[in-house]
């Protein structure tokens, strides 16, 4: 995934979609932002500067489907292989009714792109109705985070077989990109050299967040400010 | 019917004064279970917990525990190991039985606590069934679960030394052919513990994507994994020391012969010069080296509330300072002295397990991110406080109605 | 000392009771138990696919364009037919009366239903591949009438459901993939 | 006894040994983590075919294409862009993203209600059937008609883009009432400046996909301004370098370091209000330098030059004025902004050959009429309005569907009658001024006449209103109030009968224009899924009133329902034979001014199959050419204000000039100012913010129950104010507990509070949080529209 951060307007959309698609639960309150359930979050990022040098500028984040030789830093640490990366398709897995809950992928993953379900998730009576059954809506004490929509995968699959397709060569959209008004997320086959992906994350403008630890991820920003690129990692200088 | 049941030839308080103790003692544990059971009923949302703070108390506490229930093994490992070597730890005779026990206290209790721990109580078996051979967690989960059995089997023998059971022939039998093979738990205890304390040192320092806890290593162990062990070393017996020293105090009794103190003094100031001297380079070398590699430099780290002061609480205050005084032979003699640095020895630990768990989660790896505190609940102390009550629950009945301390006799004529 | 004389015969006795209690669990874990676990239901209307079989499967169970399995049919399939009774049965009159006329669902007591966690591809295991349907379900083609529906009490499940043990096995065997989300939504 | 314990533990030995070796243990322990994973607590969504259906988003006036997909055709549980759509193609905003939110709302009205309690008792409202409640609304209105007084009835609608608008003019030109207001939109002040510089009554397009240059002038692109995704998306275009075609440059205007600031190539900070004033400082420079479209000027713009007006006095052109009053100097004085930087400015918009000029704080506040004007000007000076159609005039009505309304004496007699508490010296226009302020000014304090009926249709004035205390004290005044709304908002909750709409996502309806877009614009919207609840398209109630009440009155709307209604409008553009209706491959640069589109279809139900599977109808915006003003051209010095202002007036009066309305209260103890703004993970319309939306909510933006007002540091060291503190918010119009985000993205001594916080309607996901910052800003009416603007409010912020 490639997402320009020139183009991003910081407006949500991925996000929203992203919650509706894959029944991420919400209660009266979001404002704790250290318990809210979050799949795509915006953090906002700022030049540090005085009015009027000050700019500020949005950045999603959703999970990094890390890379890292062996092990992404989740799939590492989970003591009963509840987040498993899957090597064919790079995507990593949490699979909820696996989890057991001990937080241990939260507590190593450096991007915050887990959330724990600290509450029994519960819907107003009528917006269940609005549940989709293509995700399984999590329960209390379980971890979840971004899963680049692979029950999207699964579909495009089963229709590629039922057309004489063959199921490895799909693509497919995850909600995040598919909503995006601006276009400013690119969804595909990084392995692919031929893939916009793959032809976006050698742009010049790239670059990935934390490069530094080596967890190698798999989502690429684009910018052409500086100042952004400076916050993708820790810099001694 | 009291009476029957304390040792011969010892004296204990009269039985309404304990009873009142142990209903003081019951009452902790019943908040806790209250606390306990709120957390499993309503979800740990009830914690101070957070999607930043994974770790918190809960597993601070099992960290600091574990660590100060090292001296069953490490006194075992001396005294029914290394003694054949060293003849002088045939003295740790005197305290091992106390030992076994704190380390029960310690091992179970921490098992409980880490049963609230988890979101999904009722899955808590799959770490075991479905078991993830690179996690830490699953070394951990299984090695002190298998060490906490051996603990149990190490504990049944003192309990079959009950006047009463002693005098049931096939118990007696039971538990004197127990004896025999202790040596054999107490290797397997040994080796059991010296690898659970070590991953449980792994835990954050295989998180190679969290500058703070990552630390490189040996094969597949980073070197939390050795540091983590020789500080359990450098702290259990000094635990055990202190525990036996407050009941001490608490009985008004001469338990066991100071120069056992002065013995785990000595023992416990070498090691702990040990693991200060590798923690030292350990650091320096992940303050120099690992996390410029980074980005990060030292100061980055530590941030009010988890200041500078961390640090130098737990390598100057309650390392160098302790090593001082057990390794002065006058520093030990002084009773004051000693039990101040047993004290910071142990404390040093806690705050090292404090800093590898809570800490390392409130630094921000993302630049643009924050900072964050953790405040815990009153639903995450109760169940760490009702488990020191369950711990004091477990010595108290022990002292009162076993022959623990083999020296009481002739100690307290 | 009259208590060693009676050591023997009480070590026997002890014996009895051991064997007592270990027997009497026995029956219970394997006899009792089950029984206890699985509540039986039956389904709320006959459904005979040996009565049926002037249709195709194909004409109720297919796939439809985007790779989804249509599973078991909806009422308005059964209004094809059923607009009417077509005999006097009773089943069928409840069918007509209950369900088509009202526009409602029947709610069907699935065999081998398997819970929201679980994405199962009937795409990817269809004849062609070589799976019969009989690998996983019943035979249904001389069925004289419905089996009981079998629900474990705790699960919800049914006795039918099939476990991930199963799943993962034949994967591994026919070597295809069994990473978690391959199954798993 | 030791016998029976000794064997009882034998017993207990074996047992526990025998259960061992049985499943009971195992399976317990397996089925019980099973359960953990079906809690039958946690809902099991419904499993079934997923099929796709296609519609219209109308939560607000942007018209996006939407698709949905249901489960067994009854369930939506998704909502994306439709990408085949023209405009949107694909995009959506968070607020359409969530929509299913609102469709699902459990704030929903679910059928029709009656207050039966006192007015605004949320208690007192009880279920009545469609046909009662009907019959009271058609009681009332042919009783009010019966005792002569039709004038008193009065309607709000915040739907001024859907044929249910015309329905209501139509409604109300045949019942005889001239208050019918829509809620107020940026267009109510620039449809009155266009109609007065070039006489036509027309939206303002801007050929964004065209330009090279865009100096904006406040107007919050990225926030949701106009058609927000399509904005979105040319804002992703100017960020894509394309091969061979120059950059697009953003210059902003604004006072605040919002989004659209942070995002343009080059934000101009000014002094909050003083964008006016910054743009007749460039208007000087290019006089001054001779730097503007002088063709242009001089064929086709009257007042440039001194001018003579009808009574034969010399007046003062345009040139005149801003060459004496707007030097640099001058002007760097008021905005803050360098002489340096505006005569850099004007330069670059010199240079570029298609520059055009946007304005506007937010797409739903009336400006100034003067500084509408001003930033028509500016265009005019740069040519924009020239042939190049960098800015063009799209008639509001491209054609007129309705035929002309049959009035009776008593509908001439009431629509004759003054609208309630308009000023008389309103310009006349084709365009009527849609003083929706005055109207409830006067209402609320009982003036000139009472209302008896007051219909509120897809508006929520008494939260969304800038001084919506206004409208609340209005609608309490109001004989009986009628309300259509879908959800009970802060508006329904003061209605007397409440006839529920369907929701956005459930109802045939239509989109008539597109706001700032350069083209005629007209969509169909077909419901995504059946309504579920016991709901009333408002076009079909609005018909059966009419048919009750008989006479001239059911004679003006003759139709069956709605959807005939709709009909007849794709039956007119098949008529009209011009126009495309057109899908994703849409260019809008391919339109030009003037020149008609060759109609891609020709029968009527063509059209209307086609609108409702998605396709949307344009047709070019008009020429310049054949202005209607009395001077035949554009007119820069505006004749048309001769009627309204005295006729011995100064010559700025009739042209663009900059001239804040002062701001009331005492700048010693309200010190600061303050302003709005508004975020597009804000909900501030007609819909609250839904649940997924407040999740995008940062914590410094709403923490717990209080909303965060930016002060720069500066600020805030001065009032003592630290990041995060609890501070009280004052302002003339009331005070509000806030919190205090120190960030230096406003000024020294602004305080900038976000809009669409702070409903008290609604359900516990929505109600409470914050502060409705339209109960803090203050209205100013243009004394020559008659409109309420905001543009800035004196406040305090003290510690709490």
């Amino acid at each position: 995934m490639v997402i320009d951060l020139d183009k991003c307007t910081g407006c949500g959309a991925c996000a929203v979609a992203c919650q509706q698609e894959n029944n991420v639960s919400f209660r009266p309150d979001e404002s704790d932002k250290l318990r809210t359930i979050a799949w795509m979050t915006l953090y906002r990022l700022d030049n540090g500067k005085d009015y009027p040098e000050h700019r500020e500028a949005m950045l999603p984040r959703p999970c990094m489907q890390c890379d890292s030789p062996h092990h992404s830093p989740c799939t590492f640490v989970c003591p009963v292989n509840a987040t498993v990366r899957d090597e064919h398709t790079g995507i990593v897995d949490h699979i909820a009714v696996r989890c057991i809950g001990c937080r241990y992928c939260m507590v190593a993953c450096p991007y915050h792109a887990r959330s724990f379900n600290w509450w029994d998730p519960k819907w107003p009576k009528t917006m269940e109705a609005m549940l989709s059954p293509e995700v399984s809506p999590r329960m209390r004490g379980v971890v979840e985070k971004c899963t680049f929509c692979h029950h999207r995968l699964n579909r495009a699959r089963d229709r590629a077989r039922i057309n004489g397709e063959d199921p490895d060569g799909v693509v497919y959209t995850p909600a995040c990109a598919e909503a995006c008004p601006t276009g400013a997320i690119t969804f595909g086959n990084l392995r692919d050299p031929h893939s916009d992906v793959a032809r976006l994350a050698k742009d010049p403008r790239a670059f990935r967040i934390l490069e530094k630890l080596h967890t190698e991820p798999k989502v690429y920003y684009l910018s052409s400010d500086q100042w952004i690129h400076k916050q993708s990692d820790n810099d001694l200088s | 019917m009291d009476k029957a049941l304390i040792p011969e030839g010892v004296k204990r308080c009269p039985l309404p004064v304990f009873g009142l103790w142990m209903l003081v003692l019951f009452a902790v544990i019943a908040w806790g279970v209250y606390a306990g059971l709120t957390v499993l009923i309503k979800g740990l949302h009830v914690t101070g917990l957070n999607n930043y703070f994974g770790f918190g108390l809960y597993i601070c506490v099992d960290l600091g525990i574990i660590a100060l229930g090292a001296g069953a093994f490490f006194s075992g490992f001396m005294y029914y190991g290394l003694s054949r070597f060293f003849p002088q730890l045939k003295e740790l005779h005197k305290i091992i039985n106390l030992a076994v026990i704190v380390g029960f206290c310690c091992y179970t209790g921490a098992l409980l606590v880490l049963l609230l721990e988890i979101g999904q109580p009722l899955r808590g078996w799959f770490g075991y069934w479905h078991a993830n051979v690179h996690s830490m967690l699953t070394e951990v989960i299984f090695c002190i679960s298998c060490y906490a059995i051996v603990l149990v089997i190490e504990f049944v023998p003192i309990i079959l030394e009950n006047r009463k059971l002693d005098a049931v022939k096939p118990l007696h039998i039971f538990g004197h052919n127990l004896h025999e093979i202790m040596a054999i738990f107490a290797m397997t205890g040994t080796f059991l513990s010296f690898f659970h304390q070590g991953s449980l040192g792994g835990v954050p320092g295989v998180m190679f994507a969290r500058p703070f806890a990552y630390r490189e290593g040996f094969f597949v162990w980073p070197w939390t994994f050795f540091l983590f062990t020789l500080s359990a070393m450098a702290c259990g017996p000094a635990f055990t020391a202190l525990i036996c020293r407050l009941m001490e105090k608490v009985t008004r009794k001469q338990l066991v012969d100071r120069s056992v103190y002065e013995l785990i003094g000595k023992i416990e100031g070498v090691l702990l010069l040990i693991y200060l001297i590798l923690k030292g380079l350990d650091t320096l070398y992940w303050a120099l080296d690992t996390a410029p590699g980074f980005g990060l430099k030292l100061s980055d780290f530590y941030k009010e509330p988890y200041g500078m002061w961390l640090l130098v609480a737990e390598l100057g205050i309650c390392g160098v300072i302790p090593v001082i005084l057990l390794l002065t032979p006058q520093a030990r003699k002084v009773n004051g002295l000693l039990f101040l640095a047993f004290f910071l020895d142990c404390a040093g630990i806690v705050i090292n397990r404090f800093a590898m768990t809570v800490e390392a989660l409130a630094i921000p790896v993302m630049p643009f991110d924050q900072w964050a505190v953790y405040i815990p609940t009153w639903a995450e102390w109760a169940p760490c406080i009702a488990m020191l009550a369950y711990g004091a629950v477990i010595v108290s009945l022990s002292y009162r109605y076993l022959p623990i301390f083999p020296r009481e006799r002739e100690l307290n004529p | 000392m009259g208590e060693v004389k009676n050591s023997t015969s009480k070590k026997g006795l002890g014996i009895v009771f051991f064997l007592a209690g270990f027997v009497g669990a026995l029956i219970l874990g394997w006899v009792v138990f089950p029984n206890l676990l699985y509540s039986s239901k039956t389904q709320p209307v006959t459904f005979l696919h040996s009565s049926h079989e002037d249709s195709s499967c194909e004409d109720c169970h297919y796939f439809r364009d985007d790779g989804s399995y249509s599973g078991v049919p909806g009422v308005a399939k059964c209004a094809e037919c059923h607009e009417e009774p077509m005999t006097e049965s009773e089943d069928e009159r409840i069918l007509v009366e209950e369900y088509i006329q009202q526009e409602r669902e029947i709610p069907w007591l699935v065999y081998a239903w398997q819970p929201d966690n679980v994405y199962f591809s009937h795409a990817a295991h269809t004849e062609e591949q070589g799976i019969e349907c009989v690998r996983c379900h019943r035979d249904v083609s001389a069925e004289e009438k419905m089996p009981v529906y079998k629900e474990n009490r705790i699960t919800g499940y049914s006795k039918n459901t099939m476990k991930m043990v199963e799943c993962e096995k034949c994967h591994a065997e026919k070597g295809a993939s069994n990473s978690c989300h391959i199954c798993h939504k | 006894m030791s016998l029976g314990r000794r064997a009882f533990l034998q017993f207990v030995g074996g047992a526990i040994g025998g259960t061992l070796l049985t499943p009971i243990p195992w399976k317990l322990a397996d089925d019980s983590a099973i359960w953990t994973q079906n809690w039958s607590w946690r809902p099991s969504p419904e499993r079934g075919e997923i099929t796709e259906t296609t519609g219209t988003c109308l939560l607000c006036p942007g018209g996006c294409g939407i698709q949905a997909r249901l489960v067994n055709g009854h369930r939506a549980i998704y909502v994306k862009g439709n990408p085949d759509h023209a405009v949107s193609r694909g995009g959506l905003c968070p607020v359409g993203a969530a929509g299913l939110q609102y469709l699902y709302a459990p704030y929903r009205i679910t059928q029709p209600l009656k207050q039966t309690g006192k007015r605004g008792d949320p208690q007192g409202f009880q279920p009545i059937a469609w046909n009662e409640a009907l019959k009271i609304v058609a009681d009332k209105l042919a009783a009010v008609r019966k005792k002569g007084l039709p004038h008193t009835v009065a309607c709000i609608t915040g739907q001024d883009r859907s044929s249910v608008t015309d329905l209501w003019k139509q409604f109300f030109a045949a019942y005889g009432s001239p208050n019918l207001y829509t809620m107020p939109r940026h267009s109510d002040s620039t449809r009155l400046a266009v109609a007065l510089a070039t006489g036509y009554d027309a939206d303002l397009g801007f050929h964004l996909e065209k330009a090279t240059y865009v100096l904006n002038f406040g107007a919050p692109l990225l926030e949701g301004w106009a058609a927000p995704v399509r904005i979105q998306q040319i804002f992703s275009r100017w960020q894509t370098e394309q091969p061979g075609l120059p950059k697009t440059e953003l210059v902003h205007v604004e006072s605040r370091c919002s989004l659209t600031a942070s995002k343009a190539d080059r934000w101009i900070a000014c002094k909050p209000g003083t964008e006016a004033a910054l743009a007749l400082g460039i208007a000087h420079v290019l006089i001054r330098e001779k730097l503007y479209d002088a063709a242009f000027v001089s064929e086709k713009v009257f007042g440039f030059e001194d001018w003579t007006d009808a009574a034969g006095a010399l007046r003062k052109g345009f040139k005149a004025l801003v060459l004496a009053k707007y030097s640099p100097k001058d002007v760097a004085a008021v905005t803050g902004v360098d002489a340096q930087v505006i005569q850099e400015l004007a330069r670059e918009l010199a240079r570029q050959k298609n520059a055009v000029v946007l304005w506007g704080q937010s797409s739903d506040t009336p400006n100034n009429l003067y500084h509408d004007l001003a930033f028509l000007a500016l265009n005019a000076l740069i040519g924009a309005l020239s042939d190049k159609a960098m800015v063009s005039l799209v008639p509001s009505q491209p054609w007129q569907a309705l035929p002309e309304p049959a009035m009776d004496l008593e509908a001439f007699k009431g629509l004759g009658q003054k609208p309630l508490g308009q000023p008389t010296s309103v310009p006349k226009t084709k365009v009527r001024p849609n003083t929706l302020h005055a109207f409830l000014n006067a209402l609320a304090n009982g003036e000139e006449y009472p209302i008896e009926l007051l219909f509120v249709h897809e508006a929520n004035p008494a939260y969304g209103l800038s001084e919506n205390t206004l409208a609340v004290q209005a609608l309490q005044k109001a004989g009986m109030v009628v309300s259509f709304a879908s959800y009970l908002d802060e508006t329904a909750a003061y209605a007397d009968l409440i006839l529920p709409n369907h929701n956005a996502f459930e109802r045939l309806d239509d989109v008539i224009g597109l706001p700032g877009a350069p083209f005629a614009f007209y969509a169909v919207a077909t419901p995504i899924l059946k309504p579920h609840y016991d709901t009333k398209s408002t076009g079909d109630v609005v018909l059966g009133l009419a048919k009750t009440l008989g006479g001239t009155v059911a004679q003006s709307l003759p139709w069956k329902n709605y959807e005939e209604v709709l009909k007849l409008r794709a039956a007119k553009i098949a008529e009209g034979a011009t126009g495309l209706l057109v899908d994703a491959t849409f260019d809008p640069a391919s339109v030009e001014p003037g020149v008609s589109l060759r109609a891609n279809f020709k029968k009527a139900a063509d059209v209307w199959k086609k609108l409702t599977a998605g396709s949307c109808w344009v047709e070019a915006p008009q020429a310049l050419d054949a202005c209607t003003t009395p001077s035949g051209r554009f007119e820069l010095a505006c004749q048309g204000l001769l009627a309204s202002v005295s006729t011995n007036a100064g010559d700025e009066l009739f042209m663009a000039h900059y001239k804040p309305l002062p701001p009331s209260g005492n700048a010693g103890e309200l010190p600061l100012l303050l302003t709005t703004y508004r975020s597009l993970s804000l909900a501030p319309g007609y819909v609250p913010n839904a649940p997924f939306m407040n999740k995008l909510l940062p914590d410094d933006l709403l923490l717990k129950q209080d909303v965060f007002v930016e002060v720069h540091p500066e600020t805030a060291r001065k009032l003592g104010l630290r990041h995060k503190a609890k501070a009280v918010l004052k302002t003339p119009l009331g005070e509000a507990p806030v919190r205090v985000r120190v960030a230096p993205t406003v000024p020294a001594d602004v305080v900038a509070l976000p809009e669409g916080l702070g409903h008290t309607a609604y359900d516990e996901y929505v109600q409470g949080k914050g502060v409705n910052a339209n109960s803090l800003v203050e209205v100013h009416l243009d004394p020559v529209t008659g409109l309420g603007t905001v543009w800035a409010t004196r406040a305090q912020l003290r510690l709490a």
